[in-house]
């Protein structure tokens, strides 16, 4: 059975065990569909102001003189702040990679120069939206024009610094070289080389903005910030040395988030321009980020050029390995990177057997948006690559896509399967996924349909991505980048407690955007402790005084299936074991004696002596002087930090596994060219997820359906592209142009489940690998094209115009030599 | 952005040089000045509101003569400042002597404009500035039919 | 978002409306809005006055003239033009209906849209085509303007200051076609090419300069002939007589091919119309 | 006639008449959120392109982004917090969360209102009717694969929202 069947809704009242791998209705809907979820926005005080940010009209400038003079007189405005007096009031900050990169001052407003388009200068803070607007404009900003970089490639040069402080627009740079390169140069008959590939800019623009309401509290010096940042355990990492203050005086309150993919993580320079501005002003103050400001200032996914690549193959199709430069474009500042530097390496040889890969890595800065990282980060890049390498290969070998991908994927029975940077692909069936996705699309209809485009003028062309969804990581791979950094491991923490009425009330240490963590976590307790999920209450959102987190405590890497609900059944086991002592303490019985079920805890021997757990609960509550002594240490209230297995990777030969969980993606995709415009449309798409245990095969599918959206938006018309002045040219949803109902290709949805060895639940982390779409698209558009002058389709994302230039020139790029 | 053409007057070149000089005259062949002050022989000021339909864009415009050789080339830049765009603009006359004692003018600008109109209206602003240049062209005909009437 | 201040009124009769935008040289008409409302979040251009056109009945409604010829009243938004009211042209209705989306077919009217003139908007080519003529309110009384001379530019018209447009004629006719690429479907379009056949052809292309571009020479080629040889052998070169924008959606070459295949494809349409 | 900067507006919003003093500048959906309290109404873009603003204005499907507060006066208008009381949820609520066709749920207000205008013309839509009736609705969570799903389940009871 691979058609993902209809969803299987639980009546409310039921209360069998079994949860976990059910359609249980979301406990997060009922408030959302009747409009009263609470996002940061929502959130109002008394007296509270507006704030605008003045933004850079220029890519690259030097900040002259800022006067703010004409703003404060403006009837309404509380105040202002400017780089000035963010240079005296706070300490830039502390950057991840080393030199030169770690030397690169970042500010929560411009100090001395403007960096990008939108790069904040100055804020102003009104009475209402529009008067900060119009004091805004009334701020005026004296600058003085500097060449702009919008080239990677040309920033390399050093002409013109970015960071005079870093004294090169170099942030990281490193080589890494596992197995052979040259042996396998030598062992291959031919050699394939890729002169350029070329990964757009795009991100997945969430559709709520960031933003944040700030209150300052003076007697205690503590800053509450009503927000949506997605991972304020690093959030106040980077933001609390910056303000000089205590951890503890930053506290992150969310509560329903509207998506956020990674573009919420690097909040924390507007944060703290708004933490200086709530205590400058004694009043809460509250930023909604604007559309336009998303797309020219905060979080676009990292742009990368890959040069002179060299694929090592055996004439029957087998791979040896490949090399290349990858350049990777972080914009004006690192913020989260040069993270990015090494997350690809989670995915180095992508599904293949190949040993033998040689990655030249350099980071540089441009005057762009800064980057930060976003759904499929780092590893979307990678995969593109090496997905477009077989499909390159196959073309120029004349071979079947199909059969080189089968001839060279990584089989089942290789698993677990070492990389040659000893990742551990813990389990899969790669050749079998993509079977289904063919059936699904029906592959063997393809010379047919071929056949029957023509008829009508059209260029059929089909196209595979295959790809691998690495889950929770092991943070000891920053240590690859930097030996200084004194990272390594991953945790997360849940805590559940039984209250005196019997409520099950849980806590997670994560930051929930839409995944859906209240259902699941109430799945798996309920499972555990015999009740229904109805009977667990999952708070909801996050708040950092609350919630019980740890250190890498947040949403993002595809890990809350193994790192969150780790944690929950974790807490939920220790409190399954309390409850036992204490209802074997009642009975005089020993807890292996007693059972959890229908909300009791009971005698299993013996059913009729049962105590709900709302007894349970009284007794250790108000009642535990009836508890014998040595119940008496039971607090019913229980924290569990899950701990993935995890090794410190080796500096020197950059090696050691670097996430505990791969998801596979194999997707399949027909689309049909018009040759005389370019447009085209898909016109049938399958995807197939393994993703090992599905807790809640709903809301799996519904991650795949998004993360497939996403990566078609980003292989047909999402782009962030700049002019040679830097200018953002799709700054709006007008001319970055995402998917809407009409643009989606129906949508065929497969399925197997390859349980993980190494989780609780045998499930993997998830959601991030819709890359898998924007590989199938360029390659349908490849084997469109053939016929055509059989183009090198060379960038990631393929708008109209694009294709129609393939049609023109016919660019090729790659050529085939014989070792 | 980069715009160039040719025109052709009938008048003597040294004609228009003059207008092309003439900081007074030249003010009248821009679209929407509303007020225009002359600083030196160099420098000159202008606030203008570029008709758009939907309102006018107004912009305060600094010109600088960067560079003259009487009577055949002359080059200007313009430094625009308006809430939401930012112009800078670089234009060159080539004066030449034409058949029956016209002159043949050579020209080119370069148009910069950053900011949100800059990003955002990308599909409209080189319509708007073809448009704009020819209205130019057009009142810059005029003025030399006055200057050579005189 | 966060308009600057501006001054508003609500005018009930035409007469007042002209009164109002007379009054001040910063007045703008306000019609569905769904442009210039946008233009005013970005305070890209900023009228001191609006004059909301919503209670003037007048300016609605589509009247038929007989084989094929219709009345339209500017403030007629594209849902009423989709829902077959304008039946007797049926091209109005399809094209209506591909703009945007249900909200903004709600709410956009097809005067708005030829006011504006946004060269990416779809009516401006296809009325040119259509030879349609525009009847123009103010101070000085009516006049009325044929489509060659309506559009003056982008955002332009000759709906000038203290003017309302005030009644949309399309003349007699019914074999019209149009076709575009847009930016995904029912996008913005990055190239669109209409066309009318009244006797000759009638061709206009949208997107490629400030105002709809006729393709005259096309037209002259076509004479009588809407054969697919003769209108593709009349369409070549179409490209190269046009300057078209380049930006991140097309480039002007982009733009000058998608013409002369847009061209072809709209005639066709025409032809093809049952 | 004179022009006015600002002005007291009368609107029936879910029902109830409110007077209220907007600037002639306030937008509907800011009038809504922040005068108004109503916050089930989202802003996603500036531009009028999402469509998380999406209301019913005298029962016509609008963005009240594009609209002035002004404009308003007179008007009657429905929004998401006008579809069920606290606890019943309607049909096409229900469907959403059956269907799981909501994910971060901030694209789910403005969804529900143009499914809501779709079903109360149409109550057996075509697929193609339901994209072309939510295309301008943005969702960044669902490729629309679900919402589809949970419109045609809610029409199938025959139901408006």
């Amino acid at each position: 059975m691979t058609e993902v069947q209809e969803p299987l809704v639980v009546e409310e009242t039921e209360t069998k065990p079994g949860f976990v791998g059910t359609n249980v209705p979301r406990k997060e809907d009922k408030r959302l569909v009747q409009g009263q979820g609470v996002f940061f926005d929502d959130v109002k005080r008394h007296g509270m102001g507006y704030v605008h940010f003045v933004r850079s009209p220029y890519a690259h400038a030097k900040v002259v003189h800022v006067d703010v003079s004409k703003a404060l007189e403006l009837g309404g405005v509380f105040g202002t702040l400017t780089g000035d007096e963010v240079a005296i009031l706070t300490d830039p900050f502390f950057e991840l990679s080393t030199p030169p990169g770690a030397h690169i001052k970042d500010y929560a407003l411009a100090v001395g120069r403007v960096r990008h388009v939108g790069d904040p200068v100055a804020a102003v803070v009104a009475s209402s939206r529009e008067l900060a607007r119009d004091a805004a404009e009334l701020v005026e900003v004296e600058y003085e024009p500097l060449p702009p970089l919008t080239d990677a490639e040309q920033a390399l040069e050093d002409e013109t610094l970015l960071h005079d402080d870093a004294g090169s627009n170099v942030v990281w740079s490193g080589v890494f070289d596992w197995g052979d390169w040259d042996g396998a140069k030598a062992e291959a008959d031919k050699i394939v080389k890729i002169d350029r590939l070329h990964f757009d800019r795009f991100s997945s623009t969430p559709l709520e903005c960031s933003g944040a309401l700030v209150e300052y509290n003076r007697g205690t010096g503590q800053w509450t910030m009503y927000c949506n940042h997605q991972m304020p355990g690093i959030g106040a990492i980077w933001m609390a040395p910056a303000l000089r203050t205590g951890l503890d005086k930053l506290r992150f309150v969310t509560q329903d988030i509207g998506g956020a993919f990674g573009n919420k993580i690097c909040l924390h320079p507007q944060f703290v321009a708004l933490c200086l501005l709530a205590r400058k002003l004694n009043r809460p103050v509250q930023w909604t980020e604007w559309r336009t400001d998303q797309h020219t200032a905060n979080a676009h996914g990292n742009e990368r050029i890959f040069r002179d690549v060299e694929v090592a193959v055996k004439a029957d199709g087998t791979l040896l390995g490949f090399s290349c430069r990858a350049i990777d474009d972080c914009g004006a500042f690192p913020r989260y990177e040069p993270l990015g530097c090494i997350i690809w390496a989670q995915v180095t040889p992508g599904c293949y057997r190949w040993r033998n890969i040689r990655v030249d890595f350099t980071q540089v800065c441009t005057n762009k948006s800064p980057v930060s990282p976003n759904r499929g980060y780092s590893r979307m890049q990678h995969l593109w690559l090496t997905e477009r390498i077989i499909d390159i290969v196959a073309n120029e070998l004349g071979l079947d896509p199909v059969d080189v991908r089968k001839r060279n994927y990584v089989r089942a029975e290789d698993m677990p399967y070492e990389t040659p940077n000893g990742c551990v692909y813990d389990s899969g069936d790669y050749a079998r996924c993509l079977d289904i996705a063919l059936e699904l699309i029906g592959h063997e209809g393809l010379e047919a349909k071929r056949r029957d485009a023509e008829s009508r003028g059209k260029l059929l062309g089909f196209g595979i991505g295959s790809t691998l969804d690495s889950g929770t990581n092991n943070f000891g791979q920053s240590t690859l980048l930097n030996p200084e950094l004194q990272f390594s491991g991953n945790n997360e923490v849940a805590t559940v407690k039984l209250d005196i009425f019997g409520e099950i009330v849980v806590t997670l240490g994560t930051v929930p955007q839409g995944q859906g963590h209240e259902t699941t976590a109430a799945q798996v307790v309920a499972d555990i402790l015999g009740c229904s999920p109805d009977d667990v209450h999952v708070r909801a959102g996050h708040d950092s005084y609350w919630n019980s987190h740890a250190g890498f405590s947040g949403t993002y890497a595809s890990q809350f299936a193994v790192t969150g609900l780790g944690a929950v059944k974790g807490a939920t086991e220790r409190l399954a074991e309390e409850i036992k002592r204490v209802a074997a303490g009642v009975f005089g019985a020993e807890p292996a004696d007693i059972e959890l079920a229908e909300g009791q805890a009971r005698l299993a021997a013996n059913p009729e002596a049962a105590i709900p757990f709302m007894g349970i609960g009284a007794i250790v509550n108000a009642n535990n002087a009836i508890l014998p002594e040595d119940v008496r240490d039971v607090t019913l209230n229980c924290r569990y930090v899950y701990v993935p297995p995890f090794q410190l990777p080796d500096k020197e030969r950059k090696f050691g596994n670097l996430t505990l969980t791969y998801a596979t993606q194999v997707h399949a995709a027909l689309v049909e060219v018009d040759p005389e415009t370019g447009v085209y449309d898909i016109v049938d798409y399958a995807a197939v997820d393994d993703c090992g245990k599905r807790i809640h095969p709903q809301i799996v599918e519904g991650q795949v359906h998004g993360a497939t959206a996403q990566a078609l938006g980003a292989a047909t018309h999402e782009i962030f592209a700049y002019d040679e002045e830097g200018n953002l040219l799709t700054p709006n949803f007008y001319d970055y142009h995402v998917p809407h109902a009409l643009d989606m290709p129906p949508m065929r949805n497969g399925y197997i489940e390859s349980a993980s060895p190494f989780t609780p639940l045998g499930a993997k982390g998830m959601g991030e690998g819709g890359g898998a779409a924007i590989h199938a698209i360029c390659a349908a558009l490849q084997d469109a094209l053939r016929p055509r002058g059989n183009p090198l389709v060379w960038r990631s994302c393929n708008p109209y115009h694009q294709v129609w230039q393939y049609l023109q020139d016919g660019k090729r790029g790659v050529e085939v030599v014989d070792a | 952005m980069r715009v160039e053409g040719t025109r052709t007057f009938s008048a003597p070149r040294a004609t228009v040089w003059q207008v092309l000089n003439d900081p007074e005259r030249l003010a009248k062949t821009m679209p929407g000045v509303e007020s225009f002050d002359v600083r030196d022989e160099r420098n000159w000021r202008a606030n203008v509101k570029i008709p758009l339909g939907l309102g006018g864009l107004r912009m305060s415009i600094d010109f600088t003569k960067i560079e003259e050789r009487e009577p055949e080339f002359a080059k200007l830049a313009a430094k625009g400042n308006g809430v939401g765009a930012i112009m800078n603009m670089e234009t060159a006359f080539h004066l030449s002597e034409g058949a029956a004692g016209g002159t043949d003018m050579k020209w080119e600008a370069d148009v910069k404009i950053a900011g949100p109109v800059g990003s955002m209206g990308q599909r409209v602003l080189q319509p708007i500035v073809n448009q704009q240049v020819g209205q130019v062209l057009n009142a810059l005909d005029r003025q030399v039919q006055e200057a050579s009437a005189e | 978002m966060l308009l600057r201040e501006v001054e508003y009124a609500r005018p009930k009769t035409v007469e007042e409306a002209i009164e109002l935008l007379a009054a001040n040289d910063g007045a703008r008409a306000l019609a569905g809005g769904q442009t210039l409302i946008n233009v005013m979040k970005a305070r890209a251009a900023s009228p001191d006055v609006l004059v909301d056109l919503q209670d003037l009945d007048e300016l609605r409604g589509i009247t038929e003239t007989g084989s094929g010829g219709l009345e339209i009243g500017p403030m007629t938004t594209y849902a009423e033009l989709a829902s077959d009211a304008a039946g007797a042209r049926s091209i109005l209705g399809e094209v209506a209906s591909s703009i945007a989306d249900v909200q903004v077919r709600n709410r956009g009217t097809i005067g708005g849209n030829v006011c504006s003139n946004d060269p990416t908007n779809h009516f401006p080519p296809l009325l040119v085509a259509m030879n349609a003529s525009f009847t123009i309110q103010g101070g000085e009384g009516e006049r009325t303007v044929g489509a060659d001379e309506f559009f003056l530019g982008v955002y332009m018209t000759a709906a000038g200051p203290g003017e309302v447009l005030t009644k949309i004629t399309i003349p007699p006719g019914g074999q019209d076609g149009f076709a575009a690429v847009t930016i995904g479907r029912d996008g913005t379009a990055i190239v669109a090419a209409a066309a009318s056949l009244n006797g000759g052809a009638r061709v206009a292309i949208g997107c490629v300069d400030a105002v709809p571009v006729r393709a005259r020479e096309m037209e002259e080629k076509i004479g009588h002939d809407f054969g697919d040889d003769n209108v593709r052998a009349a369409a070549s070169g179409l490209g190269g007589t046009l300057q078209p924008p380049s930006d991140v959606h097309a480039s002007s070459d982009y733009r000058r091919a998608l013409a002369e295949v847009l061209a072809v494809r709209a005639v066709v349409a025409a032809r093809e119309r049952r | 006639m004179s022009t006015v900067g600002s002005k007291r507006i009368t609107v029936t919003v879910n029902g109830e008449e409110v007077d209220y003093d907007v600037e002639a500048r306030r937008l509907l959906v800011h009038f809504l959120r922040d005068d108004l309290d109503l916050t089930g109404t989202h802003v996603g873009c500036d531009t009028g392109n999402c469509g998380a603003c999406s209301v019913l204005y005298n029962g016509q499907l609008v963005k009240s982004c594009m609209l002035l507060a002004i404009q308003a006066d007179g008007a009657t208008i429905e929004t998401v917090e006008s579809l069920s009381a606290e606890e019943e949820l309607t049909p096409l609520q229900q469907a959403f969360s059956d269907h799981h066709a909501l994910q971060c749920g901030y694209c789910t207000p403005g969804m529900l209102m143009s499914a809501t205008a779709l079903l109360r013309a149409n109550d057996r839509p075509t697929e193609e009717q339901i994209r072309k009736a939510i295309q301008g609705n943005i969702c960044r969570c669902t490729g629309y694969v679900n919402i589809v799903k949970a419109i045609q389940a809610a029409s199938g009871q025959g139901v408006e929202g």
